[in-house]
């Protein structure tokens, strides 16, 4: 299930909903990403996400039915915000439901390395008065290419 | 055409959105850059790197190589930074 | 943080009070181990985890020590429950802060790992008017070994 | 000394505590062990497979040729299967 969304979640509804009524599912991993105060120059003061509408959901169902045909999963729950964030509030959430934890660790892991290498979405920080788009990490980089499988995985690199 | 630019590449451009009508020529993403790169200086300032700028056609990632044509949406932004 | 509880938890509450006022925390790795209805020769009707109190508290501290030490984490939760629990209900939550989410998630894996093998916890599952003791995993073995640094680490091998 | 059982183990000594007196030559988990099959016949039925008990001492793993003594709470129990 894919949200994107400019409102707050809470975990607790959404992972019981994940699982509601899901007999076999023993193992639920999630991330969740929150806005840190620490930015490069000073303390953030706020941050806005940028997207692309449509692409976003596109590439985001996209994720989700790769994780499902690659693990051994019950379900598979992204929910990214958009909008104006202050320091400690929540950004993203990646859950993973299975049988056994293995498959949920992995597959939570590879969702949150592809969500930040794919996932039309721009930060822009706000530290005092000024602001500045944050650049890419090429550490984000490196770990989404642990997960590539085919040609088709190297979409994000140079136009 | 409709183009759409995101993040830094839109307030380089100085628009979020336009629709354009380039030549016949411009068969591809790569030629569609560089024909914007002539359009204005702010086209000029968004694309001047081209290693930092990552395209999207009718919303999935294309290359330089990859095709456009008159109904397609084209989107120009930076490397991603989510999650 | 270390709870040894008969009662549910909520995960959105015990999530948050972990991260309130850690500035410096933008991932959050979790898992959740839920009662599967799912048991060997038929549907589970319930679970009793009965444990060693005490020596849990013992070992789930050890534990929470040990993954301070190894990755740069801001905190470490633990909640394992104990008692009769039913299909669908939470058994355990493990979670780890840090900056990055690379520490975040190896942590998490690594608390469950351990607490599989390490904690004296004992399952007895009803299925129907039956119950059995539930027999421990090799697989489990095998996941904790993969984080096996010193000798010290083999405590729950053969005695 | 202090003995704790559980889960099956428990079940088959047919106690969850009992306190014990071994004689003095009992100094190690191991020997414990050996002394405790010969109480009864609910202790044999225990200690049948030693690999598939686990021993803690003073709520620590403790291995065959651990030390026991007099004022030691020792545990003995099925490997673990929480989480």
């Amino acid at each position: 299930m894919i949200k994107v969304q400019e409102k707050d979640f809470d975990v607790s509804a959404e992972l019981a909903a994940l699982c509601q009524g899901r007999t076999n599912v023993g193992a639920v991993a999630s991330f969740i990403g929150l806005v840190r105060e620490v930015a490069g120059p000073g303390a953030l003061s706020a941050m806005t996400l940028e997207h692309y509408p449509g692409m976003t959901e596109r590439q985001l169902a996209g994720l989700e039915a790769r994780a499902l045909e690659r693990w051994p999963l019950d379900r598979v729950l992204i929910i990214h915000r958009f909008g104006r964030l202050l320091p400690g509030q929540q950004i993203v959430l990646c859950a993973a439901t299975s049988p056994h934890r293995e498959a949920a660790f992995e597959a939570c892991a590879f969702l949150m390395d592809w969500l930040k290498t794919k996932a039309p979405f721009w930060k822009l920080e706000e530290v005092g008065s000024q602001t500045r788009w944050v650049d890419a990490r090429k550490d984000d980089d490196d770990a989404a290419a642990r997960w590539q499988t085919d040609a088709s995985d190297t979409d994000n690199s140079e136009t | 055409m409709k183009l759409l630019y995101f993040s830094w590449l839109r307030e380089r451009v100085g628009t979020a959105e336009e629709t354009v009508r380039p030549p016949e020529d411009v068969a591809t993403v790569g030629q569609l850059i560089t024909w914007l790169t002539r359009q204005s200086s702010g086209h000029a300032a968004a694309f001047a790197d081209p290693s930092i700028v990552r395209c999207a056609v009718n919303q999935d990632y294309a290359k330089a190589e990859a095709a456009v044509g008159a109904d397609d949406e084209v989107a120009f932004f930076p490397p991603v930074t989510g999650g």
